[in-house]
């Protein structure tokens, strides 16, 4: 009845004020204390005192530059295909009639589980230097040398990513298929809807949501994809985590380290906002 | 404003032709669905006249929606034709059957607007834009929705949105309207309306076929001119919806069309052209609607609890007493609940001349045309 | 209506069987044929020869033996850890009323955004030899040296760990929480029972499936894990995902590099079989 | 085998009494409730009998569910206090009230059988093994349910589901029951009958207080002793269930509790004392019940379709006439709809001496004793 939506919803089980405190205090030693840190160390320099020019240099940096540039085009590249490969795989399963498919829909989803660099070690067996396909080429026209190098720039780590990260974008346009209403579906199909039409004018509109949601998460672990491009190990191909790696592990640049995280970060963040608002106002 | 008024203008404005699509009638020709291995409808041949509302009624699982979805075209008969308008339709796929069906949960396309989902099936079949706008418009004034054209389905009562979806179907002009459960997810008052505006409806447009598939008996009384029980995946009973009523074949029409008191009785003679048996209840002597009833055949008296009443006069002309176990009042009605030699017998009525007690001792009257005979076994 | 139970269940729109053929070809290069290739290289060693020995020796070395060993102990830890953070994370943020408990919720929904790396980063901050926490013990003890040190041992990886990982068991114990049947606690609580027994007997049996998917997906990537253990760096603490990436990429040993991802691969399949039996189980 | 046989035979055996909680009174003193600024309760007085069925009955939001809320400690109110057998509980948590409640969707723990679900409140009181069982055992009885003991909850239907938590809250004695839309969750068929195993249900308990919430007014017309009508947050009507029915105190309470004709009257002369007014409707001089009517002031007289006739007699001394719109025959009701000077008089009726044709002359009869007059604005 919705006279009981009048009345307040959440059910409260008073467990005493005392329980609050404990993980309240863990909640901000491990999560917000830590944020904090880096923010602090992004404007202060090794000798501990502010230092914003060299905050500022770092943003400037060619090097700086270059990872934002192929972070941004690896993540949406990478995304554009895991949507394109997910939103086909998903309606070929969901609606076309072929045996085991709901076998392929549970082997995909296996894939999830699989570790992220074991594409990337495929790969390289596939289109690396002595792969397969360059052994195959060589051998069919007997080159002196590998011709396919793709695998070390940004379209291998994007290759990668597609494979990595498409079930992700598979797993919720699945879900949200199988919640589609068979009943819109038998009646615009009654009404003389031919299969495309209830694809384009039905299905889809009824997965906006999932797709923006899967989308959205393939762009931020994309943004955030450190083992993958570590992994293929591409020359000039430095992204924002690998940069932070670099300075901070390598370079022990704590202060410029810190500034390209918190870009990062801000960078997450305002992904993860926007798919928040896109899933709200869609009603998702 | 109601239904019934934009029925009513529509049909001055434009004359009600202007929806109906051309009257089809539907043939089950030993239509069988199995459904991994398991059969799910048996053998069903089954003609729906133009111009009908045949209401398929059952329990779950008794296989009226999959004869429905059969006709629709989403289950594929393991045997059988199904022939509409006299054209065979098995092999066709669903949109090219000419039909338009209304579900429980309403289906509207939630992302579009009440105009638009009216308009798709016109669209789907590439209607030019100006009948699309003029078709649409008549649809939604028919189902008195004109002014919410603009609305989201969200955006209305479950009622409207029902509206909305028989509009939808209307507007392609179906050969056969297909209705399952259209109303079952109402409540009850509005449902006993739209039962009603469902009714008005046909009245207007008296050629659109109607195959309407529900659990509720009280909507197939209202609205079916006939009715086909199913029970098991099994034509039960079929017939005009009073006849079935008052003289259901067997036990479970009986008892699946309202309350029906079933008494054990011995048919004392044989029917002697008069239409009329006399049967013994115990120590009562009794006359009931019969023919072709052996002597000393066991058989079930059936009665409906409307049809006894607690005071005699000419027509009511049968006796029988029992003593009143229970009494509920219920508003409109009052159920009275007596034992009558072992059977409980129910008695329903608006009005009673005085309120009996528990306990006493209770004469109940019924006339001979008002009751039936049943053989015990005639299950199916 | 159950008769529609009774009707062939998935709604087909039959697309055409064209349709099906290129994401099936898809599918097969991108996800199986390179699995394929990782076990076919497991067995094959680098002059292209079946070497059975060779993959057996891998399987005993010291080296992997050990990095079995501590990826176990990490991925067990960190998820214990995890799960007992959520669980009352959870638990408060669900049913004690205090302000704000929303925007926690939401804050540790957002932490989901953030890369692993950052978690680690942060961490050198406070507990690395030069860190806050040390800084702050050698001040006030005057000592001439860092005392804490765990961050560099699988303690480190496990704390960074948890962190990073709670959230995930955190976002689907939340949801199961609200879907617990407000009606349930309210009987239970007039039937006569306190807030203690209602969680015991009431919420966390509602919420085991979510809590258990929540842990074996920690637990999944915790076995997984590559950033976080080699952002930390910690000496002696080598897990599979590293040894893989040492003998492929360091090494350059490929068919051991296979054998051990054959193992991570059976590890990971084997969780994720788990989960699923788990949650069916469960009926979630 | 049904409840009422297994009541029948708890009696017997081991006496009512054995569930019985002590009987307690409810009162309402100036409860209001306000969420989030909003008022959804305005002060509400009233007071529940020990021993009684109350039905709070009104549409979503009329503020009844958030009534019985407020008693059970779920809602705090904004203003006055809840006693319960004398005793102030305003301030108690829901768990040291002594309730108990059986909800529309059961709210049975699902992980439990039916055997911890009923024992789950004698556990959380810490009553002795020995004691939970037999009190299992009986509660189980009293419903019917005893050999579902070791069966989950998914595994009964909705009915049984439904027995299985009124014998919850029965177990634990409860010094009043509260039930919240209890049958709403179930089909028609069940849910009818559930309503008469409830009536006998008290009827064997008669110490049980019941607080019943419910927007179906057959549901309050069966089971309740009285029936308070909320409208809008506050107390539109409350009297004994039949005296509410036949002369209800306004047109929402007329309408909510039934269908009921009204038709616009004005009293011709003032009551002389017999309790009898002459009122004017149009052309005809109708006598209805009523007192302290000034002459010439206008009325609405209500009067329920079942106390229309279409045949006089002595006790029927009303005529009015009217054209005959629409016929909808239902199984067990007819319904006559007739239009009377521009208003729609609805008659129903189990049986009728002939049956009329639509657009025909109508005269229907009805008794001054079924008639009541409202004010027009006697709105809440």
């Amino acid at each position: 009845m919705s006279d009981a939506a009048a009345s307040p919803r959440g059910v409260k089980v008073d467990l005493g004020a005392l329980w609050v405190a404990p993980p309240l205090i863990a909640l901000a030693v491990l999560f917000l204390y830590p944020l904090a840190l880096i923010a602090h160390a992004a404007v202060y320099d090794a000798t501990d005192v502010v230092n914003l020019p060299a905050a500022w240099a770092t943003l400037g940096s060619r090097a700086f530059v270059n990872a934002l540039f192929n972070t941004a085009e690896i993540a949406l590249a990478a995304t554009a295909g895991s949507l394109a490969l997910g939103l086909t795989l998903a309606l070929i399963i969901a609606f076309v009639p072929f045996p085991g498919a709901t076998f392929v829909a549970r082997l995909i989803d296996t894939f999830i589980a699989l570790p992220t660099f074991l594409a990337t070690l495929a790969f390289t067996f596939l289109y690396g230097s002595a792969g397969v396909l360059n052994g195959a080429l060589v051998q069919a026209f007997h080159l002196s040398d590998a011709p396919v190098h793709f695998l070390y720039s940004a379209w291998g780590v994007i290759l990668a990513e597609v494979t990595v990260y498409s079930p992700f974008v598979l797993r919720p346009l699945l879900a949200a298929f199988s919640q589609v209403d068979r009943g819109q579906i038998e009646a615009a199909s009654l009404l003389g809807a031919r299969p495309w039409r209830i694809v384009r004018q039905i299905i889809l509109p009824a997965a906006l949501p999932a797709a923006i949601a899967g989308g959205s998460l393939c762009l931020l672990l994309t943004v955030n994809e450190f083992g993958i491009v570590l992994f293929i190990g591409a020359k000039g191909v430095i992204t924002l985590p690998l940069l932070i790696y670099d300075k901070a592990i390598q370079e022990s640049d704590y202060q410029a380290a810190c500034v390209i995280a918190m870009v990062n970060v801000a960078l997450s963040l305002g992904l993860f906002g926007l798919y928040r608002v896109a899933a709200r106002r869609l009603g998702a | 404003m109601t239904l019934a008024a934009f029925v009513d203008e529509a049909a001055t404005v434009s004359g009600a032709a202007e929806l109906r699509g051309a009257a089809s009638t539907v043939a089950f020709d030993r239509v069988s669905v199995a459904y991994r291995g398991a059969v799910v409808l048996k053998p069903l041949t089954l003609e729906v006249a133009a111009g009908e509302i045949l209401a398929m009624i059952g329990p779950s699982g008794s296989g009226k929606t999959t004869a429905l979805r059969a006709v629709a075209g989403f289950v594929r008969p393991a045997g059988g034709r199904i022939r509409i308008g006299g054209a065979d339709v098995t092999d066709l796929p669903p949109y090219a059957r000419g039909l338009a069906m209304v579900v429980q949960n309403y289906a509207l396309f939630p992302h579009m607007r009440v105009f638009d989902n009216v308009a798709f099936g016109l669209h789907a079949r590439h209607a030019p834009k100006a009948l699309i706008e003029e078709r649409v418009a008549h649809a939604l004034e028919v189902v008195g929705m004109s002014q919410y054209a603009r609305r989201l389905p969200r955006e209305l009562s479950g009622g409207q949105q029902q509206r909305v979806a028989i509009a939808r179907a209307l507007a392609v002009r179906p050969k056969v309207l297909l209705l399952d459960e259209p109303l079952s997810a109402l409540d009850a008052q509005i449902r006993r309306s739209m039962v009603e505006e469902i009714a008005r409806l046909h009245a207007e447009l008296p050629d659109l076929t109607i195959l309407y598939v529900t659990h509720d008996q009280s909507e197939a009384l209202t609205l079916a001119d006939r009715i086909a029980i199913l029970r098991d995946g099994a034509l039960s009973a079929v017939g005009r919806t009073g006849d079935l009523y008052r003289r259901p074949p067997n036990r479970f029409s009986a008892e699946f069309l309202g309350r029906a008191n079933l008494l054990p009785v011995v048919v004392e003679s044989a029917a002697d052209g008069s239409g009329l048996v006399a049967v013994r209840a115990g120590e009562e002597r009794l006359v009931v609607a019969g023919a072709d009833e052996p002597a000393g055949a066991a058989r079930l008296l059936c009665v409906r609890p409307q049809n006894l009443t607690l005071a005699p006069d000419a027509a009511h002309a049968n006796r029988i007493a029992g003593v009143l176990r229970e009494i509920h009042w219920q508003g409109e009605l009052t159920h009275l609940v007596a034992e009558v030699g072992g059977a409980l017998l129910r008695v329903v009525a608006t009005r009673l001349p005085t309120i009996p007690a528990r306990g006493e001792r209770l004469e109940m009257f019924f006339s001979p045309a008002d009751a039936s005979l049943i053989a015990e076994d005639a299950d199916v």
